[in-house]
Order: C-alpha cells, then structure tokens, then sequence
C-alpha cells in the first residue's frame, strides 16, 4: 500500500490514484505507479485542457493528419506534404538554459522526423523577464547558444521566431521550439504498433538516469525552491542525433517499418503505450534488452529515463538485422527489445519476472480530464480602463519614435539570428529578420512560409481577442511574403490551471484562436500545452504562441518586407483606429499596461489576407509588411532597414 | 599564488564529447581504453599570500562562475612550489 | 569535371555542395562516404562544411583519421584538386594538408552572415576567374573560423602567394571591424605548397543562385573549371 | 590505471576565453587575478600494469589525437593511489 507521501511525491491526487486502482482491479508496484504518474502528468495526459482542446478547427482539405500524431501533415502539391509542430521546454530551460533549450530542439526535430519527412526549418519564440532581472541575461545567452549548438550541429537552419522580454516571464522563461520537414505524401509514418508478433524495436543512444520525471517536472510549479529540483535536466547529443535522422531517413526509403515514435518526455513509456494504445493492441517488454549507458538501473529507471536521441519502432518479423546493419552503420544501437501483442496489455519483463503490466488504451486515452472551475479576473474592468485625454501628446516624436525602436521588444534581433546558421541547406530565400521566414522547395516551383507570433500583454487584458490576433498576426505575416496561409500549430503557455483565473484565459484564448482560425481557413493541425508557468503566485502573461505555416506556388513571386528603390509608393491597408490599449508606446513611454488590446474583425482581416495574396501574385507590390507592435510609425522604419545592407532608405509621409 | 582549477561534468550525466574521443581512440587502435570525460581546465593568479586563503578565494570564483552548479563539479589545486 | 563530395559522419552541407556542382553547374557530383578508400576517376575532391563527428575534440580531429584521407592524401600528391569549405578547411589542416589552424571565433559566438572578402591572387583553381583585389560577397557560418599559424607560417605564405582570400569592408580595406573571427592577417582562405589543395572559411556553394541572395559563389566554381579544362 | 591529460594553448597563441573569464571575475570583485588562462582536461583509463608504460601509452594518444600540435602543449597525470 503506498503512503499519501509517495502518490503526492509521483504528482498524482488521491482522486487520480483510485481511478488507477478502477482500471486496473488491484494496487500498481512502484514501476506501475511511476508509469501512471508520467503518462498522466499535465505534459503528457492534456488532463486540464483537453476537453478545452476538443474545440479546435483541426480539418480541411489540406489537412492529411491533424492533432493526435506526432506532428500535423499539410497537404502542398507536387505528392508533396508538410509535417509541423511546436513544442515547449520551459522549465528545463529555466534550470539549465543552454540544455534546456537543446534538448527542446532535439525533441521537436524528432517529432517531425519520426514522421518520415527531414526536416527543413526551424523557428523558436522565446520569452525572458525584465532586461534588468538578474537572470534575464544568464538566461537569454544560454537558450540562444543552445538552440544555435543543437541546430546548427543538425545541419537544420533556423530561420526566425520572435523574442520578447515582459517581467511576468522573470522567473519562468518560455521556450517554444517550433520545426517543419517535408515529405513525400505516400512515405508517411505514424506511431502505430500495429500487427500482433511484430518485433519492437528500439533505436539510437544508449539509456541513462537523465530527466527521471522531467514529464512530471514540466507540471510542476517554480516554487522559490524551483532551484533544488537540478538533477533532472537532460543533456543532448546533437551529433547522434544527426546520425539517427540520416539512419532513419535510409531506414525509411524500405518497406521494414510499420509504425515508430520519439521517445520524448516519459520515454519509453509514452511511447510504448501510446503506440500501443493507438493500435489497438498491445506490448511485451523484456527491458534486460534495453541498451544502458549506466549500471544498475531497475525497471522503473528503465522506463522513465528522458535520455535524449532514441526511437521506437515496430517493424515487420525477419528484417531486424537488415535494420540493425543501417543502425550500426550510423554508429547506432539497435535493438530487439519486445514484440506487438493482442491483448491490449503493456507488459514489462526483467529477467523473465513481471515489472509492470497495464492496459495500453486506458493509460493514454482514458487518463483523468477536468473541466476545471474558471472565472473571469475581479480587476477585468480596471485593467481595461484607459483614460486616452490623460496621456499627453509626445512633445517630441522623434525621439519618441526612437525610444520605441530601441525597447528591448522592437530592436533589431540580428544578434540572436546571427548565432543561428539560416543558410545551411540553401533554401532559406527570406532570411530572419522579415514577416515571414521563407524557404524553397528543390525540385519544385514552390516554397513555403513560416511566422511565430503572440502579443502576451494584448492575452493579459483581453484573452480572446489576444487569441484572434494571435493566429491573425501569424497568417498575416505569412500572406506578407506572398504565401496563402494553409494552418497553424501552437504552444499555449498559461499559469496554473488549478487557478479559475487562469482557466479562464485558457478558455477565452482558445475561443478566439478558434474563431480566428474557421475566419482565416487556417486549423490547428498540431500543438502543445504547457501549464504551470509561473513563479511562486504570480502566473505568467497568458501565451498562445502560434506558429502559421503557408504556400507560395511560385517562388519567383516572393516579396519581402523591405523597401526598394527610391519614389515607390508606400499604400496603408486597413483602417486606423484610436486604439493604443495594451500597446508598446503606452508601455514604453507612459509606463501603462491598460486597455482593451485592439479590436480584430475576422471578416476584414480574410480579406485582407486574400488580397496581399493576390497582390503578390499579380506581382503587383514590391515589398509589404505587417502593421504590429509598435504601430505605423515603427512597422515604416522596419520596412527600411534590411539587414546586411548599410545604407537604408527612408520614407515620406 | 598560482591555482589550477578542473571543471568536470557530474557523474551521470552525458558526455558526449568524451564518448566521441572514446570510440575515436578505440578505432586507433587503444583497444583498452575506458571512461573518457571532458572537461575544462583553467590556470589563474591570486594575490593570495598563503595557499589556503588562495583556495577559499578560488572556491568562491567556482561557486559563482567558473562551474555550472547544475551539470558540473570542480577540483581546485593551488600551485605552491614552482 | 567530375567531382566527389565527401561524406563524414556530422557533415551537413554535402548536400548543398552537391546541388551547387550537380544542379547549378550540371557537372557530375558523387557522394563518397568517409570509409571509401579510393579517390581514382575524380578531377576534383569537395571537403564540404558541417560538424563531423559533432565538431567534438576539435572541429575535424576525429574525421581527419576516416579512410578517406588516406585516400586524399593520395590524390592530392599526384596532384588531384581538393577544396576545404568551413569544417573541411578544418579537416585539412587538422591533417596536415594545408597549414596552420582555425581557432574559436575571438567572440566565442557562432556567426552566420555574408562577409565581404578580397581576392588575394588570382594564380589559383579556386580564384583563377577573379582579379587580384576584386571585393566579392560571401557567407560565413562557423564558431571555429579564426585562422592562426606560427610566425614563419604565414611569412611563407605571404611570400608564396598562397594567401586566397582576406576578410575586408565593401571598399576592399582589411581591419579589426571586418574581420569577423580574429584571423591572423584577416586569413579567410589559403592554398597548398603545390597549389592544388585549397581551403577556405566561406561557403561559396551558399551564393551560386539569385534567389539565395547571391552569385558571387559561382566566380570560385568557374575557376575550378576553367582549370580544369585548361590544364 | 587512470590518467588526467590537461591540453592548454601555446603560450602565445590568442585565448579569448581566458580572457573574458578574467573580465568577468574582475568585475565580480576579485581585483587581483590574473594570467586566466583556459584549456581542456581529459581524463580516461588504460589497461596498462605500471605508470610508466600507461604514461607512454597516453603521451602517444596526446601525439596523435587529444593535442593539436600546431596550437596545443599538454601535460599527463598518472593517477596511482586512488
């Protein structure tokens, strides 16, 4: 019988515990236990936002897989698709940023590449404290100098995101991960395991005692003691995770594989079980089999381990060497470590005794799901009040204007980027610093844009309509290099669900994402939930980062955001309206974090994307650019510097 | 007065520099070889007169920079004779 | 022309290279995996850029111990062209094919931007279509870019002329603020004894088409080329 | 038999990092260091019986791989006691 301390100690509430004892008919072993407790962390379960999550445009014709695979799979022409997704890493990042963050992109890569597809960009949204906080600059350069290590290693250029710094992020930064790779429509792999004798496979870097319980670590809450909890933060080899990709990508030009997963946060217990559970059947496991770069690890280590840079695979009986051989060849282990079987049951053996044995199904899809009590907050009216009479009219607008440029949320990004290779691969033909990042797609006339986007403080004052401009702002930015937007995938990054507060935002973001995305033709076709962001009491700013996706027909059609030649044209799209609620003006200037953020009219805002589609595509305009933070004043000054160039050009209003 | 100061990574966790360097010098032919671990090695001077005044000086420079306290150890050796 | 690409574990840009020669130049390019040990039927051999074996150790310790070396070695003795581009400039002088080596960025930071860089002499395969002092536009992407060599080094190679290229502003001037790694002499590229193995930090395979921001890569293909055909 | 190799910068050749460890700790208050000099430490084990043969052992693995000559020197313990 296990005492109160250790169920509280595995994150599980008494509620949890007795609905793992219904399911199972008997009291679990510790293994058992441990296996509850990852598989229904808030990481992995979405136990407080799934029925929340149900609300989500997630079809369409473009549409080939939506939320439940891996990554979401976008139809594009030519027999072509797109596999995306985001994820999140932000504690482990706060812990220890430079791991943190690798170890965030090594996950999201092999989100994508499990699928089949190589993947081709990556994007990252990044989130600090105040520039002034201690740990803000510690932070900072160790997330940029992670994700440069592990993605410039990996041969995968990363070619824009967004930063911005704002003090509810003071003591829990957020790192949001976000790839995409390409793939041929008809060699699309899922994580099924499927067909009862199959061997199972395991694949990649050796097992350590790396991340024990990082899965239930990214829902547990930073608490001032959030330091002590060290020992967890995985390490990430991004060279041996080229090897796996290359591996893989030879591995996936046979017929051997039937179904294979990223073993990400939990393991291989995630994805053991949720292979499994996918199926319909279920798994033996003889974990003696399991490689091990340790000594002495009992089954529960075994199964919880997060080490970085392993896969699961199901592959047909009989082609084990030939997949072994490809491994070896990449430097790799591979090994059988138990077959598909028809029972439904996950078995783990050690030795021929049993550690574990629990139903596959219920585990994943039958895990808790609150409807958690939300409420608006008491101060909702305050903090839309804004008095415009009261701001005085700057006396001097340059230097106003200049002062906003050089705020840490509008400066130039270019030392960030610069750390990142955005070249490798030559297909990036919109380099960072634009809207929208843009590469080529070789063989074909095409290309495809990306653009991560979210206006925190718009989410804090009013999170429905921050939730519309979210998704607005990232599919504007994609149209603005030419690109019909296609879909989204996201990071919703929000503070305790436990709190009604919180719930609430959570509720209202996704009201306003939804409607956003039935508006604009863009669904959600993958994404991630991240809860528990916040520093002792204080939730940080509610974050639905969104991260569009869109497709250029032709590339030659591309525009880019930077003025050209002297005597053009400058022509403002939209309406102008006396809304400066939640802006960076009033906060830069005036010091104010008040108002209603501006109002986003769904219809306006489809046309308006459908027209700087065709504007492009009748070559009509020489560059366009997207009118956001900082207001009309600021977007003109961005549309003149283009980065590597020294002489800019001005404007004339 | 003169340290010497190893960082080395935490046993258990990855090292995969070391693994590298290990499978390089195993396919060289050093069979035998095992246990592989990188890590960094910095020489500094103190104005420190006596050896341990000096180390408590060069303890307090590991603690607030020279180690990562998360992922790294350190051994500190203060160089008297030479 | 045919030309090999190698592969080492960790390389990344062999396949940008391979698209440069294949598919912009539309000569023949094979993929050659670091345990192959022949070199015979190539005119030119590409070390091309990435991280092998994870840049672990130092950037191309471990690689310049592949087969495949021994095999270069070979080739460039009868007098085979190769060309080291970033991680393969690393390669070979971690081998001893060309001399000195390339150190952390004096920043400590990973950079990837264009840089301008001068033509330092036009008597070479890679820069044999370029005039002494033309400026042409050029990516980096390294954190290890920083080129350094003992004192007597880089007296022989000012002497010999096998200096390829200098890191530079637009108008040509050589200094601190355009030399973005620390380089001895703003070093960006140099050649062999025989002038037959060339390496250099830049990656000219990034600028051989418009829609990538560039063409100045194409000038160091064309050379390649044009001695080739020449000779 | 184990063994640590330090692998450090000729003397002479540019340390950027020593250089900026040294900024750092001198803005951190510690007025009177100097000389901060960074390197490598490399520890592993051979199967070799006495310190010497272990000692030729690694210095052969220094010549070959763990030190570029044209820009590194580096120096071999042989841990006997522990």
């Amino acid at each position: 019988m296990f005492d109160a301390h250790q169920i509280i100690l595995h994150g599980l509430t008494y509620d949890e515990f007795d609905l793992a004892l219904e399911i199972i008919g008997r009291q679990p072993n510790m293994v058992e236990l441990g296996i509850f407790s990852v598989m229904w962390s808030e990481h992995c379960s979405y136990k407080s936002s799934r029925t929340h999550l149900k609300n989500f445009p997630t079809t369409g014709p473009q549409v080939i897989h939506g939320p439940g695979e891996n990554a979401g799979v976008v139809d594009i022409g030519d027999g072509l698709a797109v596999v995306f997704k985001m994820e999140s890493h932000n504690h482990p990042s706060y812990i220890e940023p430079y791991q943190g963050a690798a170890t965030g992109v090594g996950g999201i890569l092999r989100d994508v590449f499990t699928m089949g597809a190589r993947p081709y960009a990556l994007l990252d949204s990044l989130r600090f404290g105040d520039p002034s906080h201690p740990k803000t600059k510690y932070l900072l350069d160790g997330v940029v100098a992670g994700i440069a290590g592990y993605g410039n290693c990996m041969g995968v250029p990363t070619i824009g995101g967004e930063l911005s710094f704002h003090p509810s992020y003071n003591g829990n930064c957020l790192v949001n991960a976000f790839n995409l790779g390409i793939v041929n429509k008809d060699r699309i792999f899922l994580g099924t395991a499927s067909g009862v004798g199959n061997p199972v496979m395991y694949v990649g870097s050796k097992t350590g005692r790396d991340g024990i319980h990082g899965a239930t670590m990214a829902s547990a809450e930073f608490g001032d003691g959030g330091e002590e909890r060290r020992p967890t933060v995985q390490v990430g080899d991004p060279f041996t995770e080229k090897q796996l990709l290359e591996a893989l990508l030879e591995l996936f030009k046979t017929d051997y594989v039937v179904g294979i997963q990223d073993m990400g946060a939990a393991g291989l217990t995630s994805s053991s079980f949720e292979m499994a559970g996918r199926a319909g059947t279920g798994v033996e496991l003889d974990i003696e089999k399991v490689p091990r770069r340790e000594e002495g690890m009992n089954p529960y280590e075994v199964m919880l381990s997060e080490s970085q840079e392993r896969m699961l695979l199901v592959c047909h009986k009989g082609v084990e060497d030939k997949i072994k051989a490809i491994f070896e060849k990449w430097g790799l282990s591979a090994e059988v470590v138990g077959r598909v079987t028809g029972d439904g049951m996950v078995r783990i053996m050690e030795k021929g005794q049993m550690a574990a044995e629990l139903p596959a199904a219920p585990l994943s899809q039958k895990a808790p799901m609150y409807s958690r009590p939300a409420s608006p907050p008491d101060d909702l009216a305050v903090r839309h009040k804004l008095d415009h009479d009261s701001l005085p009219q700057p006396k001097d607008y340059t230097e106003t204007l200049s002062r906003l440029l050089a705020s840490p949320n509008l400066c130039s990004r270019e030392w960030v980027y610069n750390q990142y290779d955005h070249m490798v691969r030559t297909n990036t033909i919109e380099k960072p610093g634009s809207d929208a990042a843009v590469i080529r797609v070789k063989g074909t006339s095409k290309a495809v844009a990306m653009s991560l986007d979210c206006n925190s403080r718009y989410c804090y004052l009013d999170p429905y309509m921050g939730g519309a401009q979210a998704v607005a702002e990232a599919t504007r930015n994609v149209a603005c290099s030419g690109a019909k937007p296609l879909a989204i995938t996201d990071c919703l990054n929000f503070g305790s669900p436990e709190k009604p507060e919180v719930m609430w935002q959570f509720i209202q973001a996704i009201k306003g994402m939804s409607d956003a995305c039935i508006a604009l033709g863009t669904p959600v076709v993958s994404g991630n939930v991240s809860f528990y962001n916040q520093t002792g009491e204080t939730a940080i700013n509610p974050t639905p980062s969104i991260g569009a996706m869109g497709l250029l027909e032709d590339h030659e059609k591309l525009v880019s955001q930077y003025f050209s030649e002297e005597g053009d044209v400058i022509i403002v799209l939209g309406e102008t309206f006396a809304e400066i609620g939640g802006s960076e003006y009033l906060s830069v200037i005036h010091g104010q974090e008040r108002g209603a953020p501006p109002k986003v009219d769904l219809t306006k805002e489809a046309a308006l994307q459908k027209t700087l589609v065709e504007l492009a595509d009748k070559r009509l305009v020489k560059s366009m650019h997207d009118v956001s933070d900082g207001g009309l004043g600021v977007a003109l000054m961005e549309c003149c510097f283009k980065p590597g160039t020294s002489a800019p050009l001005g404007f004339e209003v | 007065m003169k340290a010497k100061v190893t960082v080395t990574l935490k046993s258990g966790v990855l090292d995969p520099q070391g693994r590298a360097i290990e499978g390089a010098l195993k396919s060289l032919g050093w069979k035998g070889v095992k246990g592989v671990r990188v890590g960094k090695s910095i020489e500094l001077e103190v104005d420190e007169k006596d050896p341990q005044s000096a180390k408590a000086v060069v303890e307090k420079m590991c603690e607030k920079l020279l180690a990562n306290p998360v992922t790294e150890k350190y051994q500190i050796e203060i160089i008297t004779d030479r | 022309m045919k030309t090999a690409v190698l592969v080492f574990p960790g390389s990344n840009c062999d396949h940008d290279c391979y698209h440069a020669v294949r598919h912009v130049l539309g000569r023949e390019a094979k993929f050659v995996w670091h345990q192959e040990t022949s070199l015979d039927g190539f005119d030119l051999v590409i070390v091309p850029g990435g991280f092998s074996y994870g840049d672990y150790l130092r950037p191309g310790a471990i690689a310049k111990f592949s087969p495949v070396m021994g095999a270069l070695a070979k080739f460039t003795a009868k007098g085979g062209l190769a060309l080291g581009i970033c991680n393969g400039f690393q390669i070979l002088t971690e081998a001893g094919l060309l001399p000195g080596a390339l150190m952390l960025n004096s920043g400590m930071k990973f950079i990837c931007k264009d840089t301008y860089l001068r033509v330092e002499t036009s008597d070479s395969f890679v820069t044999g279509r370029m005039e002494k002092g033309k400026v042409i536009s050029v990516p980096i992407a390294h954190m290890e870019g920083c080129y350094i060599a003992d004192d007597d080094t880089l007296k022989r190679l000012e002497d010999d002329d096998r200096i390829l290229l200098r890191y530079c502003g637009p108008d040509g001037q050589t200094g601190d603020e355009s030399n973005p790694n620390g380089s001895y002499g703003s070093i960006a590229g140099v050649l062999s004894e025989k002038r037959n193995v060339a390496g250099m930090m830049p990656h000219p395979e990034r600028v051989v088409e418009a829609s990538l921001g560039g063409v100045d890569g194409l000038l160091v293909f064309e050379s390649i080329l044009n001695s080739l055909s020449a000779a």
